[in-house]
C-alpha cells in the first residue's frame, strides 16, 4: 500500500523535457502554434493576392504602415473585446463608447485644457462607461448582450447630444494630439506604437498576471471560479471596466487620425470586434482564447478591405468576397483544430 | 465644426426675404408635419435645424416632426402617425424616395399636401410640389471644375478619383453620372471610385486606401463634405500635396478651408440644406393656399430644382454664411 | 448474446482501448471493473455508437454489429447510463425520458401520455414522487440520476449498460437500484454493470472483466467467488489492501471552525458542531439530508443564518474572504462545480492560490509548474502531464486534481463534499492517506460521504444528519456501519 | 445492509407550487406565467405614460394597427431567431436575407411571373440562405457567430449586385402583393394576420411538437441530445432553414409594406430581433426561452418607437432614454427570475 506523503514543496523543477504546454505560453513561438496555423495561411493567401495583383502597390511600407494604421485603432478595442469575451460576456457598446469618449474629449470646455487634458478625459470617459457596463452585469446581474446594448444605445444618443450631432474639429492649439498620427518614428506614426504597446500589454496582462489567469477561469467556469475563492462579480466588473479603457484609447487614435470628435465615430465596431476575436479562435461562451488570434483575425479584415481597395473593386463584390473569405479562413483554422473535434 | 467661436448666422436659415408681398403675414393656423432620415450627420442634421428654424419664424405655423430614423418601415409608421393626427400639410425627406411612396401617396389621398424634399418620390401622384437639389448637376458642376482645371494646367491623361458617399442612395449614382458625363467633355474619365459612409471615419479609411492605390494623383472629387474632414485628414497624413480636391455639399468647414487656400481643398460644389427651410415655406404657402409673391401664377409650383453652385476661393466669401455646420 | 473483439479506440495522445475483449450473456450482471482510465467508459462508450473503435468487433445475437451513432444503438436494443449525467435542465422530467423517441403523431408531442408512462416508469424505479411535468433543471443530482435511470428503462432495451450509476446514490438507493436490475436480468435483458465499489459487484454481479490501461485482463470471472484482492491485484497491478490510514496519535488541537445555530430555511436547520485542528469529522446521512448544504453555507456559497468561526473569528458570509482565510471545499458536482474543462491540470491545481504564485499580480509561472508537477506526482495523478487538457482525463483523476488544488498554499480547513466519487480502489487508499496526512498537519476536515463505511474509517468523528437536523454526534470508534444506517434511516437517534 | 426494503422517498418532492413546466405549455396562461410578469409590466407602464402624454393619439385604433404594422416584420423574424437561439445558436444574417429575399423576387425576371411566384421566390431564397447557413453550422462546424455574419455580409453584397444598389419597385401588375399592407379586414391589414399566424405557428411548432421540444434538448445540452439518439446536427441545419423561412416571410412584408425589394432592408435587423429575443427571456447560451416573451419584447421596442414618434422627442434624446428603458425593462424582469439567481 502506498502512502503518499506529499513531499516537501517545490524546489522549481527544471529537469526533464520541456512541458507541452509550456510553448502556448512563449510570445513568439505562440504565432506558430498550431490553433493560428489556419490565420496564418489565409494571411499568407492574402498577401500573395496583394503581391500578384497589385505588385507596385502592395508591399510598400507606406501601403504597409497605411493597413497598420487602419488596424491600430479597432485593434486597440479588439484587445479589450478578447478579455471580455474570454471572460464570458460580450461587450457591444465599443464603437459607442469611442465615439462618446471623442466628443467629450473635443468639446470645447475640454479643448481648452489643451491635448494631455483631453488624453485623460477620453480615457476616463470609457472606463467610466465601461464600468457601467461592469456594474449593470455583475452586480445588476443584466446579460451582457442587453446591458452593452441598452449601453450602446444611449451612449450614441449621448454623444449626439452632446457634439449637438456636429463634429468637433480639434482646435489649432490642439494638434499635439494629432502628431500622434502625423509624427513618424522610424517611418511608422506614432500610433502604431501605441496599438503595438496595448496588443504587448495586453499580451502580459492575459498570460503573465492573476488578473490573465482568473479571467479564463471566469469565462470557463464562473461557478468553479466562484468555489476556488476568486471574486467573480468584480472581475466581471474590472473587465468591462478594462473594455471601456480600451474603447478610450481608441478614441485618442481616431481623434488623432480624423481629427476631429464625432457621435458617427465606431459605427458597427462591437461587429468587427467580436468577429475579429472569434474568428482568432476565441469562444463565445468563454474560458478560451488568445490575443493574438485575435489581432491576426483582424489584420485579416484590414488586409481584405485594403486589397479590395488597392484593386479597385466596388463595394458590393467586397462584401460577397468578405463572406466567403471569412469563411474559408475560419475553415481552414477548423483544419488545425483537431483537439476540438465532436 | 460646433467648435468655431460663433460663426454669425452661420447655419440658421436666411432670414426671411423683405415681406414685399406680404406672404409672411401670419394667416390662418397650419399645422406641418416633417419627417426626415435620423440626423446622424452633419447635412442631414442641418435639414433638421433648417427646418424648424423656418417654421419657428411663423406665429402661423405649428411644426410636428416625428422621429427621424434610417429604418424605412419606421419612417412609414412616423407617417402614417403624422396622417392620423390629420396635419395640414407633410414636409419629407424620405430615406428612399420608391419606398415611402406609397405612404405619400395614402397622405395625399387623405387630402394633405405632400412636400416632397430633395429625395424624389418616383409617382407624381403621391406630392404637391418637390424641392430639392440637383444631385446630377452637382457632379457636372464638380466634374467642370476639375476638367476645366486640369486643362488648364495642360494634364493629359489624368488620374481621376472619386470618393463617394453611401453607395446604395439613388442620389449617390446621380451625382457620380454627372461627374463621369462632364469629365467626358473633356475627354477625361475617373480612374477609380469607392465609397464610404458620410461619416468622417469612413471617409479617413478610404482615402487613407485609395492613396495607396495611386500613387499620383491629378484630382479628387469627395461627395460630402462630413466625410471630406476624414480624407483632408488622410492626405494630410500621408503628406501627399500633387492634386486638387473638390468637395461636395458646401459645409462651412469646407469653405474655411478653400478661403484659407493652404490645403488640397481648392472648390466645393453646393448641396445646400436650406432647401428644409424652403420647403417648410412653400409648405405654409400651400396650406394657406398662397401662391408664391415673385411669380405671377396664383399656386406654388409643382417642382423646384435648386442649382448646385461651385465655391472657389474667389467667391467663398459670399457662401460662408450660407456654409453649414459639419 | 453480446461479444467485442479486439477494440481498439485512439485519442489525440492516448490509446484507450488497446485490444478489449467482452463477451456478456443475457440475463446476466457482467460487472467492469479498471482503475481511472482504464477505459471503462471509454469501450461503453463504443457500445453505445458515441465513439466508433478503430479496430474490433462487435457482435450482437451472433450477427455483426457496428454502431455508428447513438440512435444506432438505441435501436438495436442498447440502452446506456452514462457517467456524467446527460439530461436537458430545461425540460420537463418526462420530455427527458422520452427524449428522441417522443410519444408523438405527426410530429406533435402527446403531453398527457407521455407524463402517464414517464409515471410509469418512475413508479417502477420507486420513485413515484417525482413528477413528470418538473423541470429537471430543479431536480437535486440524485433524482436526476433517477431520471437518468427512468431514460434507460424507457426503452425496451435487450442490453443496459450502466456507467457508475451508484456514484450518485446512497446506500438505500442502491438497493432500490440492485432490485430493479434483477427483474430486469429475470426478463432475459443482460447489464453491463461499472462501479468502483467492490462489495456492490459482489453483491449484484455475475462475471466481471477486468481492464488495465485499456488491455483486458481477465474475462468472464465469476463475481462472487473470485477474491476481492485477486480482483484488486489484477486492476492495480499490484496489492492494495483496502484500509484506512490509521488515526493520529496525537490528540486534536485548537477547535478551528465552530458552527452555530447555522440554519438554511428548507435544507437544514439549527445545526451546530465544531472542527479541531488535525481532526476528520464526517457528516453522515441520506441523500437529501442536507449535508452538501451544510458545507456550503459554512464556506459562504450559501445563505445561511447562524455564527461561524474560523480559528475562533466570526466570519462573514463571503467565499473570497473565506478561502483567504484558509478554507477550501471540494465540490459535489466537479464538472460544474470544479473544473476549468478547457484548461490545464496546472491551472485547475493552482485556481484556488493565484496570488501565492504572484507578486504584485505577475505570475511566477516555474514555480506554478513546479507545485503542479510535484502534486501531480504525489497523488498519481495519470497521465503524469501537468500541462494536459484536464477534460481529456478520467473521473477518478480529475476528483484527484480537484483535491490537489486545496493542497496548495496554508488551509486551516478542508470542506471535502464526497471526495472518493468515482475514485477507484488503489487511488481511494491514497486519497484517503493524503487527506489523513493532511489533517495530520493539522488542518481540521470536514467529510461528506455517502459510504458509510468511509466515513467510519477516515473520521475522527461523525455527526449523523436526518432530515437537515443533526441528531447524533460521536467518536467513529464508537459506531458502527449497522447503528449509523438504523439511525440515518428511521432516525432513532442512540 | 443487505435487507432490500423499500427506503421512504428520499427525493424531495418539489410539489407545493404549481410546477413551472406545465404552465408553460397552456398558451394562455403562459401570458400570465412569473417569468413574463416583468416584461407585462414594462409594457403597462409604456402604455400608461403613452395614455398620459397623448390622450388624443395613443389609444386609436389607427395607432395601434400601425404598432402592429410597424412589428409585423421584424416580428415574424423575431419568431425564427427565438428557434435559432432556444437551439443554441445566433443568426446574424436575418436582415440581409430579407434583403436579399425581397430584391430576387423583385426583380424584373421574377415580376414577370406574377406576385404569387414573387412570395414563392422570397421563401425559397430565404430558406435556401438559411440552409447554407444551416450546413456550414452543423456540417461545416463554424462557429454561428461567423458563419452568419459571412452570410450577413456576402447576402448584402449579392444584393446590392442583383439589385444594381437599386430600389426596385413593384410593378403595377404585382400590385395583389401590395394589397397585403392596404387590404384590411376587420380594420387590421392582413400583414398583421399574417404576423398573427406565424407567431401562433411558432408557438405550436416549439411547444407541440418533437421538433420544438428537440431545439430545447439541442441547444441545451446538445452532447444528451445526441446521446438520446437525435441528429443534432439535422436538426441545428433546420433551424436555420426556419430563421431563413421567416426571413422570406418577412421580405414578403417588407415587400408589401414599402412596394419595393432593396438591398437597403432589415439593416441592423439582426440586433433588434437578438435583443427583444433575450429581453423575452430566453437565454443566449440556449436551451431556454418561449415565442411568447420574444414577442412581448418586441413590442415593448416597438411601443417605445411609437411613443417617441407621437411625442416628437428628438433622436439623440430617445437613443438615451431608449437605453435607460431597456435596463429598467430588463430589471423588472429579473426581479421576477428568483431561479436564475447567482
Ligand atoms: N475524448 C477524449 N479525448 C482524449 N482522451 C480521452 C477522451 N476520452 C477519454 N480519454 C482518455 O481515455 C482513457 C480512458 O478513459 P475512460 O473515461 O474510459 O476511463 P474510465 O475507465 O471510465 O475511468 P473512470 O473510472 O475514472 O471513469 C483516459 O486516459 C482518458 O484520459
Ligand atoms: N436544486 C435544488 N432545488 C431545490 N431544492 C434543492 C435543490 N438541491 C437541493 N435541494 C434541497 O436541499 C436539501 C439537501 O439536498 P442534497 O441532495 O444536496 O443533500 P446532501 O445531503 O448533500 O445529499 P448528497 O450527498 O447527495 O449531496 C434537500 O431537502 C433538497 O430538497
Ligand atoms: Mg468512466
Ligand atoms: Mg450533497
Amino acid at each position: 500500500m502506498s502512502e503518499p506523503k506529499i513531499p516537501p514543496a517545490a524546489v522549481p523543477e527544471t529537469g526533464g523535457s520541456a512541458p507541452p504546454g509550456a510553448a502556448t505560453r512563449n510570445p513568439l513561438s505562440a504565432l506558430g502554434e498550431a490553433r493560428h496555423l489556419g490565420l496564418l495561411v489565409a494571411l499568407g493567401l492574402l498577401i500573395i493576392v496583394g503581391l500578384v495583383t497589385r505588385p507596385e502597390n502592395f508591399a510598400t511600407t507606406s501601403n504597409l504602415v497605411s493597413i497598420l494604421s487602419l488596424a491600430a485603432t479597432i485593434g486597440v478595442i479588439t484587445v479589450g473585446a478578447t478579455f471580455v469575451i474570454i471572460g464570458g460576456g460580450i461587450d457591444l457598446s465599443v464603437g459607442a463608447l469611442m465615439a462618446l469618449a471623442s466628443v467629450w474629449a473635443t468639446t470645447l470646455a475640454t479643448q481648452e485644457y489643451g491635448p494631455f487634458v483631453m488624453v485623460i478625459c477620453a480615457l476616463l470617459v470609457g472606463t467610466g462607461a465601461g464600468l457601467v457596463n461592469g456594474l449593470l452585469i455583475a452586480y445588476g446581474r443584466l446579460v451582457p448582450f442587453i446591458a452593452t446594448l441598452a449601453m450602446l444605445v444611449a451612449a450614441r444618443g449621448l454623444a449626439q447630444r452632446m457634439s449637438d450631432r456636429k463634429t468637433q474639429l480639434i482646435q489649432s492649439g490642439n494638434t499635439a494630439l494629432v502628431d500622434l498620427s502625423t509624427t513618424r518614428v522610424l517611418g511608422i506614426p506614432l500610433l502604431v506604437y501605441i496599438f503595438a504597446l496595448v496588443v504587448v500589454l495586453g499580451w502580459i496582462l492575459l498570460n503573465r498576471t492573476t488578473f490573465g489567469r482568473r479571467t479564463y477561469a471566469v469565462g470557463g467556469n464562473p461557478e468553479a471560479a466562484r468555489l476556488a475563492g476568486i471574486d467573480v462579480r468584480r472581475h466581471t466588473m474590472l473587465l468591462y471596466a478594462l473594455s471601456g479603457l480600451t474603447c478610450g484609447i481608441a478614441a485618442v487614435l481616431i481623434m488623432a487620425r480624423t481629427t476631429t470628435g464625432s457621435s458617427t465615430h465606431g459605427d458597427l465596431y462591437e461587429l468587427d470586434a467580436i468577429a475579429a476575436v472569434i474568428i482568432g479562435g476565441t469562444l463565445l461562451t468563454g474560458g478560451r482564447g488568445t490575443i493574438i488570434g485575435s489581432i491576426l483575425g483582424l489584420l485579416i479584415f484590414t488586409l481584405i478591405t485594403n486589397l479590395f481597395i488597392l484593386n479597385g473593386l466596388n463595394t458590393s463584390d467586397q462584401l460577397i468576397a468578405k463572406g466567403l473569405i471569412i469563411v474559408v479562413a475560419v475553415l481552414l483554422q477548423r483544419r488545425n483544430l483537431k483537439e476540438r473535434a465532436p | 465644426t460646433s467648435n468655431e467661436p460663433a460663426e454669425p448666422a452661420s447655419s440658421a436659415a436666411p432670414a426671411p426675404a423683405p415681406a414685399a408681398s406680404g406672404n409672411d403675414e401670419p394667416g390662418t393656423k397650419v399645422v406641418i408635419g416633417f419627417s426626415a432620415p435620423a440626423a446622424d450627420h452633419g447635412w442631414i442634421a442641418a435639414i433638421a435645424k433648417n427646418a424648424e428654424a423656418a417654421a419657428k419664424q411663423y406665429t402661423d405655423v405649428e411644426f410636428k416632426p416625428v422621429e427621424p430614423t434610417n429604418d424605412i418601415n419606421q419612417q412609414i409608421s412616423a407617417v402614417e402617425s403624422l396622417i392620423a393626427a390629420k396635419v395640414n400639410a407633410l414636409v419629407i425627406l424620405p430615406n428612399d424616395g420608391q419606398q415611402l411612396n406609397q405612404v405619400a401617396l395614402q397622405a395625399t389621398a387623405a387630402g394633405i399636401p405632400v412636400i416632397n424634399l430633395d429625395r424624389v418620390f418616383p409617382d407624381k401622384l403621391a406630392y404637391r410640389t418637390w424641392i430639392g437639389g440637383d444631385n446630377y448637376g452637382m457632379g457636372v458642376a464638380a466634374g467642370h471644375f476639375i476638367g476645366k482645371s486640369l486643362k488648364d494646367k495642360g494634364v493629359a491623361d489624368p488620374v481621376i478619383v472619386e470618393i463617394q458617399g453611401i453607395a446604395t442612395l439613388p442620389l449617390t449614382q446621380d451625382r457620380s453620372k454627372g461627374f463621369e458625363d462632364a469629365l467626358k467633355t473633356y475627354g477625361f474619365k475617373v480612374a477609380a471610385k469607392q465609397d464610404a459612409q458620410f461619416t468622417v471615419e469612413t471617409g479617413n479609411e478610404v482615402a487613407a486606401s485609395l492613396l495607396q492605390a495611386h500613387k499620383k494623383i491629378d484630382a479628387l472629387w469627395n461627395h460630402d463634405d462630413d466625410q471630406g474632414i476624414g480624407v483632408l485628414a488622410a492626405i494630410k497624413e500621408a503628406g501627399r500635396d500633387e492634386f486638387i480636391m473638390v468637395g461636395g455639399a458646401g459645409s462651412a468647414n469646407a469653405m474655411k478651408e478653400i478661403q484659407a487656400g493652404t490645403s488640397v481643398l481648392k472648390a466645393t460644389v453646393t448641396y445646400s440644406p436650406t432647401m428644409a427651410a424652403s420647403a417648410i415655406k412653400l409648405a405654409r404657402l400651400i396650406a394657406q393656399g398662397k401662391g408664391m409673391s415673385d411669380l405671377l401664377e396664383n399656386q406654388v409650383p409643382q417642382s423646384i430644382t435648386l442649382a448646385s453652385e461651385t465655391i472657389t476661393k474667389e467667391n467663398v466669401d459670399k457662401y460662408l454664411p450660407l456654409g453649414f455646420e459639419s | 448474446m453480446l461479444v467485442m473483439r479486439g477494440i481498439v479506440k485512439q485519442f489525440p495522445g492516448v490509446r484507450a482501448l488497446d485490444g478489449v475483449d467482452l463477451d456478456v450473456r443475457a440475463g446476466e450482471v457482467h460487472c467492469l471493473l479498471g482503475q481511472n482510465g482504464a477505459g471503462k467508459s471509454t469501450l461503453i462508450k463504443v457500445l453505445a455508437g458515441v465513439h466508433q473503435p478503430d479496430e474490433g468487433t462487435i457482435e450482437f445475437n451472433g450477427e455483426q454489429v457496428r454502431p455508428s451513432s447513438p440512435n444506432d444503438a438505441i435501436r438495436l436494443g442498447f440502452a446506456t447510463i452514462y457517467q456524467e449525467l446527460d439530461l436537458v435542465d430545461g425540460l420537463s422530467v418526462a420530455e427527458n425520458i422520452f427524449l428522441g423517441h417522443e410519444h408523438a403523431k405527426l410530429g406533435f408531442v402527446n403531453m398527457s401520455a407521455a407524463n402517464r408512462a414517464a409515471r410509469q416508469v418512475l413508479e417502477r424505479l420507486g420513485h413515484g414522487e417525482i413528477r413528470p411535468s418538473t423541470e429537471v433543471g430543479r431536480l437535486p443530482a440524485a433524482a436526476k440520476q433517477v431520471v437518468s435511470m427512468a431514460r434507460a428503462l424507457s426503452h425496451d432495451a435487450r442490453l443496459i449498460i450502466m456507467d457508475e450509476p451508484s456514484a450518485a446514490l446512497a446506500h438505500d438507493e442502491v438497493d432500490n437500484l440492485f432490485r430493479i436490475i434483477r427483474e430486469l436480468t429475470a426478463q432475459g435483458v443482460a447489464v453491463v454493470y461499472i462501479s468502483h465499489r467492490l462489495e456492490e459487484i459482489r453483491e449484484i454481479g455475475d462475471r466481471v472483466t477486468v481492464l488495465k490501461d485499456g488491455r483486458t485482463v481477465a474475462v468472464g470471472l465469476p463475481a462472487r467467488e473470485t477474491a476481492t484482492s485477486h480482483v484488486v491485484s489484477l486492476m492495480t497491478g499490484r496489492n492494495v489492501e483496502y484500509v484506512f490510514p490509521p488515526r493520529a496519535a496525537n490528540p486534536p488541537g485548537e477547535e478551528v471552525l465552530k458552527v452555530e445555530g447555522l440554519t438554511s430555511p428548507g435544507a437544514f436547520a439549527d445545526v451546530s458542531f465544531s472542527v479541531r485542528a488535525g481532526e476528520i469529522v464526517g457528516l453522515a446521512g441520506l441523500v437529501g439530508s442536507g449535508r452538501s448544504e451544510i458545507l456550503e453555507a459554512v464556506y459562504g456559497a450559501r445563505p445561511a443564518s447562524g455564527r461561524v468561526e474560523l480559528a475562533g473569528k466570526q466570519v462573514r458570509h463571503s467565499v473570497v474572504g473565506n478561502v483567504r482565510r484558509g478554507m477550501g471545499l471540494a465540490p459535489e458536482e466537479r464538472k460544474a462545480q470544479a473544473l476549468l474543462l478547457d484548461q490545464s491540470i496546472t491551472a485547475n491545481i493552482t485556481l484556488g492560490s493565484l496570488p501565492s504564485f504572484a507578486k504584485l499580480g505577475w505570475m511566477n509561472r516555474a514555480r506554478e509548474r513546479a507545485e503542479a508537477h510535484r502534486l501531480v506526482k504525489a497523488l498519481d495523478i495519470r497521465p503524469p502531464d501537468p500541462e494536459r487538457p484536464i477534460k481529456n482525463l478520467s473521473g477518478g483523476n480529475q476528483q484527484k486534481a480537484v483535491l490537489a488544488r486545496w493542497l496548495l498554499g496554508s488551509r486551516k480547513l478542508l470542506l471535502l463534499d464526497e471526495p472518493t466519487r468515482g475514485v477507484d480502489v488503489g487511488a481511494r487508499a491514497e486519497l484517503y492517506a493524503v487527506i489523513r496526512d493532511l489533517a495530520d498537519r493539522g488542518i481540521g476536515v470536514l467529510l461528506v460521504s455517502s459510504e458509510v463505511p468511509e466515513v467510519l474509517g477516515l473520521a475522527d468523528r461523525v455527526l449523523v444528519l436526518r432530515e437537515g437536523t443533526v441528531i447524533h454526534q460521536a467518536d467513529a470508534g464508537e459506531l458502527d456501519e449497522h447503528r449509523v444506517l438504523d439511525m440515518i434511516m428511521d432516525g432513532r437517534a442512540a
